[in-house]
Parts: C-alpha cells; structure tokens; sequence
C-alpha cells in the first residue's frame, strides 16, 4: 500500500465518516457522466461557463437552490461549505445540521459536506447531472475533497495560500502547504480514471487593493504546486479590479504566464482555463446600482475572454443572498453573455511589459530561495516579504506593500516592500500616481480606492 | 518607506482589533496612519484578544494602547479592563484609547462615551473619522500629565 | 423687415399661439441662465451627460416627470411632443390636452407643446434650470421650435431627412428640407443671443439593420445642411447596432468626417458633438433582461466616448414607461458611468478605412449630383438611391440595399442597391457573411438580426 | 440582384400593408421573400387602403393580391372586400390572399379563417411563418383552376 493510500485510510477514518468504500467510489468515478466534469465542458468551449455562489444547510434546501438554478440555465452549480466543516469542527456543523432540519432556521451558513456523506449527496449531484464546484476556504481539506469526489463533485477550489491568507489569521501556513499537497495527489489520482478533476486557485484573495503582479504570481504558484503532483485540469482566476483595461491586461499575462511556467516543468499537457469573478469588493448596498456593477463586470469578463464566470447577487451588501437573487443573476449574466457581440481585440503593450517584468522578477526571486522543494521556497519567500499579499489578516503576511488606484483606477504600488518589483516597473507604477499629498489624503485615498463601486 | 511617510513624534503604540473580528482593511489603515504620524507601531492584527494587548504593553513598553473594535462586541470585552490592567504594575501611565463602532445596532454617542471611560479607557471614539480619531490623540497627548507614583497604589 | 422675419410672423400668426412677443423672446433668450443651454453643458465635458425620454400631456404631469428627473441626477430633460402636434394638428391636440386635464387619463402621447403655450411652459424650464432637449419627429417644425426656444429649450432634435424616412410613407421630402431650412435659420439667430442654441440629428433612423455608411452619412449632411445656415453647435448621433466594435468604429468615424466635413465648408468653429442612443432595436419584454441590455449600452457609449447618451426604460417593449421607470434607468446611468473606469483606447484599422471610404464615396455621389444647392443634391440621391435606408416606410426611398449580420453581429451590405459603396468594400462587406445560403434562410436570418436582443 | 434572388415562377403579386399600419419590417421581408421565389412584385408599402390594392391589381395585370396586416384592425376592412372587387370587373381571376395577426386580441385561426374566407379571401394566413405562408401559395397556384367566365355574371 502507498504511503498517500495509507494516509487516506486514516483520514478517511473520521468518526464522522460513515465506512468510505474506497473501491465503490473509484467504479464511481470511473463510470461517472462526463457532464458532471467541469473538464469536459472546458474542453467543448462553447461559451463562457456561469456559475453562481450558494450553499445551505439541509440537503432538502441546497437540492430546492440548484432547481432555480437549472431553471435559469446555470452552467456550473456551486457546493458551497459551511464555516465549521471549514475548521474541521464536524461536531458542531453535526449538531448545527440537525438544528437546521428540525427547525427550518438556517443555523449554518454552508452544506456541512462531511456530515451529509457522499452517499447521499451524490444522489444529488448525478440528479442534476451538472459539473459541480467546491468552494470551502479550508486549510486542511482532505477530509473534504475525498467527500466532494466520492460524491460527483469533480471542481475543488482553493489551495495553500489563497484560502489561508485572506482568512486566517494564524493557521500555520507550512501545515497548508502539506494538507493541500494531499489534495492535488488525491485529484491526479482520480483524474486517471475518467475526465481529469479540474483543480481552481482562488485569485480574489482579500479582494482589497491587491495589485495583478501578486495575484498573478500566487495564481502560478499555486498552479506549479498542483500540476507537479500530476493534476491535469487547472484554472487560474482572479476578480475584477476596478479599471476595464487592468482587467484585460491582468487576464492577458494571466494566460500567457500560466502557459509559460506550466510548460517550464514539462506539464505542457494540463489545461489551464481562466476564470473571471464578479467584483468581490465593496457592494453597493442599492439593488439596482448592485445589478449595474454585476452587469458590467460580465461585460468586462466577456473582453477578458474567460473561460468561467462566477456571479454575485444584487443582494451582496445585504446578507446570504435568496435562491430566487441568485438564479436571477445567473439569467441575467446568461441573457448579457449570449446579446454581447463584436468584442474588439484590446491590446496595451507597455501594460502587459511592465505587469510581465514584475511577475517573472518575483518568479524568480521565489525560485532562488534556496530551500529544496516548491512550496518551501513559496513559504519562505511570503514569510520574508517576497510575496506579500495586501490586506491580509496573517500574522507571516508582511504588510509592507502599499497600493492606491491611479486616476483610471488602476491598482499601483506605490510602496514595494520587500516585494522584488523591477525599479524601472516601480518608477512606472509611481508614476502613474499623484504622491505629492500628505498621507491623510493618501489614507483617504486608499478608504476611497476601496469603495469604489459603492 | 516613502516620503510622506514621516512626522514628528516619536511614541510606541500597541494597536489591533479586538475579540472575534477580521476587519483587517480598518487595522492596516490605522497602522499606515499612525507609522505617518511618526509613532513606533506594534500592530497585533485582528482577532486579539486583551491580554494580549497589556502583555504587548508591557513587553514593548508603548505608550500608549490603542484599540479598534468594528463589529460591535467590544463593550463584551472592555468590561474585564480595570481588572485586568490592574494586574500590570507597569501600565499606570499608559494612554488608552479604543475606537471604531462601539455598541451593537445603533447607539449615541453621548451615551457611549461616558460608559467606555467608566471602563477605564482615556479617549472613546465612536464612529469618528480615522484621521479626526487620531487628532484627538495628538491633542491629549500635547496636554497629558502623566499620574504621579503613588507609593500608595 | 427680412424673408425669414416676414415668414416668422406669419408662422407664428398662427391661431393657435397667443400672441408671441418677438422682443420679448430675445430678451428672454439673451438673458437666459447657461445652464439651460445644452452646449454650455457639452463645452465643460465633464462627463458624459444623461439624457431619458419622456413626454406627458398635461403641465401637472410633465413637472413631476422632471421631478423625478432631477431627484435621479439626471443632466438633459427630455421634452417628447405628442403626435398629433407632429403631424401639426393642433386643433385635435388642444381637444385631447383638455381631455387629459379634466380626466386624469392621457389623451396624448406627449406635450402639445404649441397649445401649452411658451409663457406656461418656460415657466417649467426656468424653474428646473437644466437643458432641454426637444424630441418630436415633425416634418415641419417651424411653429413648433419657435415656442420651443421662447419657452427656454436649447436643443432641437431632428432634421429634414431622419424624422422623415424612418416615420412617413408619403410626406412630400422636398417641403421637409425647406421646413428644416427655417427651422436651422431660427436656431442659428437665437445662438447669437447667447450660448448657442444645439441642433441634433436623429441617427438611429429606422433602428433596424442600418449599415454605419448610410447612418453617418445622413448624420453628415444633415450636419451640413444645419452649418450652412449659420448653426453653431450641432450634435451627430447613432443608435447601438448590435457590435461592440461596430459602435466603437462607428463613432471613431463619425467624429474624424463631422470635424472634415464641417471643415470643407469653413465651418471649423462649429462645436460638434456625438451621442449614442442605447438600443432602439426590439427589446426584450423581460424587465431584467432589458436592464441587462441598457447597462451594456452605456458601457459601449463610454468605449465609444459618447459626449450624451439617450436611455430607454425596462419598461421598453411594453409601453410607455412610468417616470419611476425612466428615472430609475437615469440613477443606473449615472451610477454606471461613475464606476466603469480604465477604458482601453480601442482602434480598428481596416475597419476604420473601410467605413471611411464608403462614406466618402457616398458623399462624393452626393456632391457630384448636377443641382444647385446642397438640400436639392441630396434630395436627388434619396430619390436616385444613392442615399438608401433600409426598412424606410417611405415612398422616396429605394429600399434595394439588403443588410444582414455577420457572425460578430456587424451589420454588413450583401446588395447594395444604386448606393456607391466601393467595389473592393462591398466584396469586404460580402466576404464577412455566409452568402451560401437559399432565400428562406437569408430571410430567416434577417428576421432573427432584426430579433437579436430578444 | 444577387444570385440567392432566384427562382421558378413568374408571376405578378401586388402587396403591401392594409390600414394605419407602419410595420415596415414584415413589408419589406415579404418583398424580399416574393422576389426571391421569382415573382414580379409591385409593393404599395404600409399604410395602404383596400381601393389602392385593386387599383393597383387592375393597372399591373397582377394574378395574386397579398395583403399583410399586422395590428390586428383587418377585420375593419375586410368586411369590404366583396363590395369592392365587384365593382373591378377584370379582377374575376385573382388570387386573394391574407396574412399576419389578423385579429385584436388573442383569437384562434379555426374561428379566423372561415370568416375572411367568407369576406372573399382564398387564402388566409393567421399568424403563420412568412415561408410556411408563401409555400401555402406555391402550392394553391398548382392546383388553383381559375373560374370560367361566365355570361352571366
């Protein structure tokens, strides 16, 4: 038995789980309906894919939520997790399950995955017969994903860093970095077995300020980690910044980047599929003025050409947005995707330099930390501020980069850190900005920066 | 750092967000304000809880202990101050400030303020402006005579 | 005493006008606040201004459409005429106004502004203080513009050409151009109170698959026919088509041979502005995805660099809109206009020339036809085919051009008809489409083309 | 014309919208489309009242009349169809044909066409696809007998 076998034996051993019959669900997997693979649906390329954000207690209210999606023609159906499975506090999400069911008050702000079983959730999942993705925010999701797959749910999101350091304040990050090791080993080896299972970083990261060289790098390193241990399928995303051509630019440098270091390790055979998220920023707490903002960041994710759209509410400032919000959207941004006509090819050539120089020059400080494996090196160099994440609530983020929006509202770094940033890209990036303010107006500016779309 | 990164004091400050709460945007924006003004910052980030805040007092030896609360809990946690900062020799002279939105659903702040000095905090600010927050603090600090050692205390 | 004064107070001898002050009139125009003059607004640009569509019968229900207006930061009134008063009936107006006022049902489809009277409705005007814009489809508009600027409206919309071929089936076209000639003679006198007064064409035309040849070359002489006359601030227009980069073109074009065009006939001081109207095509009776619709135009506006847009309501394709309705789509309009930012420059070369030489090529047609003044040349080429609009009721117009869409919805020319577009152009336009194809289908195409944002 | 505008017959239809009806569209869609299958169209266009049809049938020789009406007002005029065509003795051979939404409201072509057949139509077209519409006439040429003159009529 393999060493990774042999720790799945443990895992899988949780009190929570009811006996995982390791063969049945490789048969399942193995004769699984291709629709269920978000992979397949990447590959035929017929449109963007739309999905939309949702997850509930009960299996009766998650399985009334993907209804109205279906009704709405929704591409990709999400599983979104509560916050306790996220701790891997199963009791408590047990506990707060059976509180929901009892009383129909939602005591959960997720599907408790774990506590449901695969058993029962693949009825689910092979009722819809739709590609299904797992957003957690999850640290150590081994247990998790084992579910999820058992379970027809072929997308996991996440990964080492983008869970960790817009969330946690001090889980450790070298513990991330091995459970997600696990994670990408367990998708590579499902993904022998029938359509790969598509693994998706999660750019937005703190969705505050963060400039596109460091979602860019994060995204490459997380997808560096994933393809090394054999993972076929991945998409690299991030959210919309604010400026319509940053946006192009960022998707642009994204893809081209991606293509770039995947083929550096001799992974030229994975898929790398781009996703666009609808702002995740500050929303306007008016309805209306929030339908406007999801419009136009479809409009923006079709100029982009992303390959995946994932949609917000109308309802987003509110709280936990309606089924009927959520498939609202998920129409909307259908009907916009399919009148949408005669994009025109944006190029920004002095953009695309200067955003290229910045993510090969933090590459390549992060492939000269002299530690003898990737994600050591990746840990290292967020530790010492090579990597540096604005606005993250981590204790190893470093928190010395400083970011503003010029007057197109472009992001620029107007303080570098220890972030290697080329002089020449940072002289540009300054330049972009006024500095000559005291920083009360710059303070007020950033607060501003923030809440742009509001 | 940049230019306008610079002032004139020269004052350690303990700062972070209290109790269960992840508004990290509020935290870094008074970290970046209060390095400009000149202070020496030790920022303990979100999600900290009380004593950490009197241990990084001590340990640093700040002058000052400023606390953010958002989320509206904090009057849960500020009424364990007096006791705990009782427990602190050292802390006498320290200047204690909190800020940020100080009740849960909407409260005054002319009911506020007095309750939080009860608690034993020398400047309340309840939903005031980040900058106008910090005026204040320069002001106090401009006329405040440190306690005298009491050998009684 | 002049011609043009002669036949001014006959017009306004008319019956149904109260005793127009002619002196009166001046001083009130010369006096009058520049913040009623659109071209006082245009020559700040600060930003692109919003102007809804809106007409009620009575006094009472006008001023709290413009309420509304106001409330929604809206920056041009529109004032919208009823029909009857278009087709100069004003006696059947005057009936269906006081049925409006004594029933609190409208009789009307707009403001009879004659009967209403200009010392009424300035009233309105000044108390509001912001632009007017006039929007009646009359052929001949003389009495009406005359109570439209003594009421303190700026701007007039229309020409001889686009309220004529898109709306009537017989209306004599050579009285419509000397109709218009008053009415450009009128305006160019009032602009030398003061600001001056805004003429604008009327692009969108039929709304149904016009090729941007036909389109700015109508916008160009109408433009020309207005600049003769002494007309000082002109506004060129057209409607979204259906292809982001057709627009984007289209306006690139459009301003490049307005500034040419006025040029050649030493009219460089003339100010000439563009405004796009958002989709005038058929919309969709679903009220979302009507809103999806008009927030992408005003996101292809802003591409386009429009200096005005025209909006429409989701209330579109059920009636006329309530003023909740159109003031909701102004406050969107702004909102989206104050968040899309970073707006990459978008140039399309050989699209560009194209469009550039078919519209020389048509004007060069126009100018070579042997009659003596410009409005009788064009005349000539409505007549002869030269100008050809499709989908035009009326009986002047050839309707030998066929346009059908491309696979990027670019409206393209499969038969031009006796229009003089450019041999190596039309084989461009035809080397877009898929011609390979019986009738049946190219008439089912047509259909679903006209059907697009449905 | 271009090479898709072909066709096998080659007969004489007069068309046009009936009424105070400005759809422009379907008129020149149905233009377009009897063109294409070779007919030589004479077009009155929108807006056209019933007398200017016979009129123009009488002037062209014409063997099809086809009326579109699209806002539903038809029924206003069909009514008159038999008095008119009377009074245009040469018009005793021609092919009468109706199409488009020929009733207000919402109505049912079985109730529909018997009655403007009964108003003098040979052909009527309730909310039928323009092709579908123009295969239907195809067809009834084919077979269509026209009425032997009869002395004494």
């Amino acid at each position: 038995m393999s060493q990774l076998q042999e720790e799945r034996e443990i895992i899988l051993g949780n009190e929570n789980v009811d006996s995982f019959d390791f063969d049945e669900v490789r048969e399942f997997v193995k004769g699984a309906d291709e629709n269920l693979f978000i992979s397949h649906h990447f590959a035929k390329k017929e449109k963007m894919l739309v999905q939309p954000r949702g997850g509930f207690p009960t299996y009766e209210k998650q399985f009334a939520l993907y209804e109205f999606f279906v009704d709405a023609n929704v591409d990709v159906l999400p599983l979104t997790i509560d916050s306790n499975t996220r701790l891997n506090d199963y009791t408590t999400a047990k506990k707060m399950l059976r509180l929901s069911e009892a009383n129909e008050v939602d005591m959960l702000n997720g599907y408790p995955l774990v506590n449901h079983g695969y058993r029962n959730t693949r009825k689910m999942m092979t009722h819809f017969n739709h590609p299904v993705s797992l957003r957690h925010g999850t640290p150590d999701a081994r247990l998790l994903i084992e579910i999820a797959i058992a379970s027809g749910i072929f997308e996991i999101e996440g990964g080492p860093i983008t869970y960790l350091l817009p969330y946690s304040k001090n889980f450790p990050l070298d513990k991330a970095f091995l459970y997600w090791k696990y994670v990408e080993r367990v998708c590579a080896d499902y993904s022998t077995l029938n359509r790969p299972i598509n693994r998706e970083s999660f750019g937005p990261l703190t969705a505050t300020l963060v400039p596109p060289s460091i979602t860019i790098v994060i995204q490459l390193l997380e997808m560096l980690l994933s393809l090394e241990e054999g993972v076929k399928s991945f998409s690299v995303s991030f959210s919309q910044q604010g400026s319509m051509v940053q946006d192009i630019v960022t998707g642009t440098v994204t893809r081209k980047l991606a293509d770039h270091y995947a083929a550096q390790i001799g992974c030229e055979d994975a898929i790398i599929n781009l996703v666009y998220h609808q702002w995740m920023g500050a929303f306007p707490t008016n309805r209306d003025s929030a339908d406007q903002l999801i419009n136009m960041s479809t409009v923006i994710a079709s100029m982009v050409g992303a390959d995946k759209i994932i949609t917000k509410t109308r309802e987003e400032a509110v709280g936990i947005p309606t089924k009927e919000a959520n498939a609202k959207t998920v129409a909307n941004t259908q009907y916009t995707l399919r009148i949408l006509s005669g994009l025109p090819a944006i190029v920004d050539e002095q953009e695309e330099e200067i955003l290229t120089a910045e993510v090969h020059a933090i590459m390549e400080a992060v492939f000269n930390d002299p530690a003898d494996t990737l994600w050591r090196k990746v840990f290292n160099s967020i530790k010492n501020g090579i990597i540096d994440v604005p606005f993250s609530p981590h204790i190893i983020n470093h928190n010395k980069m400083i970011t503003i929006r010029d007057a197109q509202k472009n992001i620029r770094i107007i303080e570098r850190g220890n972030v290697p940033i080329p002089d020449r890209c940072y002289a540009y990036e300054k330049s972009c900005c006024d500095l000559n303010k005291d920083t009360t107006s710059i303070v007020n500016d950033i607060i501003r920066d923030i809440g742009i779309m509001q | 750092m940049i230019a306008w990164l610079q002032s004139t004091l020269n004052m350690k400050v303990v700062t972070g967000v209290i109790g269960n709460d992840i508004h990290v945007v509020a935290n870094r924006l008074m970290d970046l304000s209060l390095n400009a003004r000149g202070y020496e910052v030790f920022n303990l980030g979100v999600n900290t809880y009380l004593e950490e805040f009197f241990d990084a007092a001590v340990e640093t030896g700040a002058e000052i202990l400023l606390i953010s609360s958002l989320n509206g809990e904090a009057e849960g946690w500020a009424r364990e101050v007096k006791q705990l900062r009782a427990k602190y020799k050292s802390l006498d002279q320290l200047i204690m400030m909190i800020g940020g939105n100080l009740t849960v659903g909407s409260g005054n702040a002319k009911d506020i303020v007095p309750r939080y000095k009860n608690y034993g905090f020398d400047l309340v600010c309840h939903q005031v402006d980040l900058n106008t927050g910090l005026d204040m603090l320069e002001d106090y600090i401009k006329e405040y005579v440190p306690p005298q050692e009491n050998p009684s205390s």
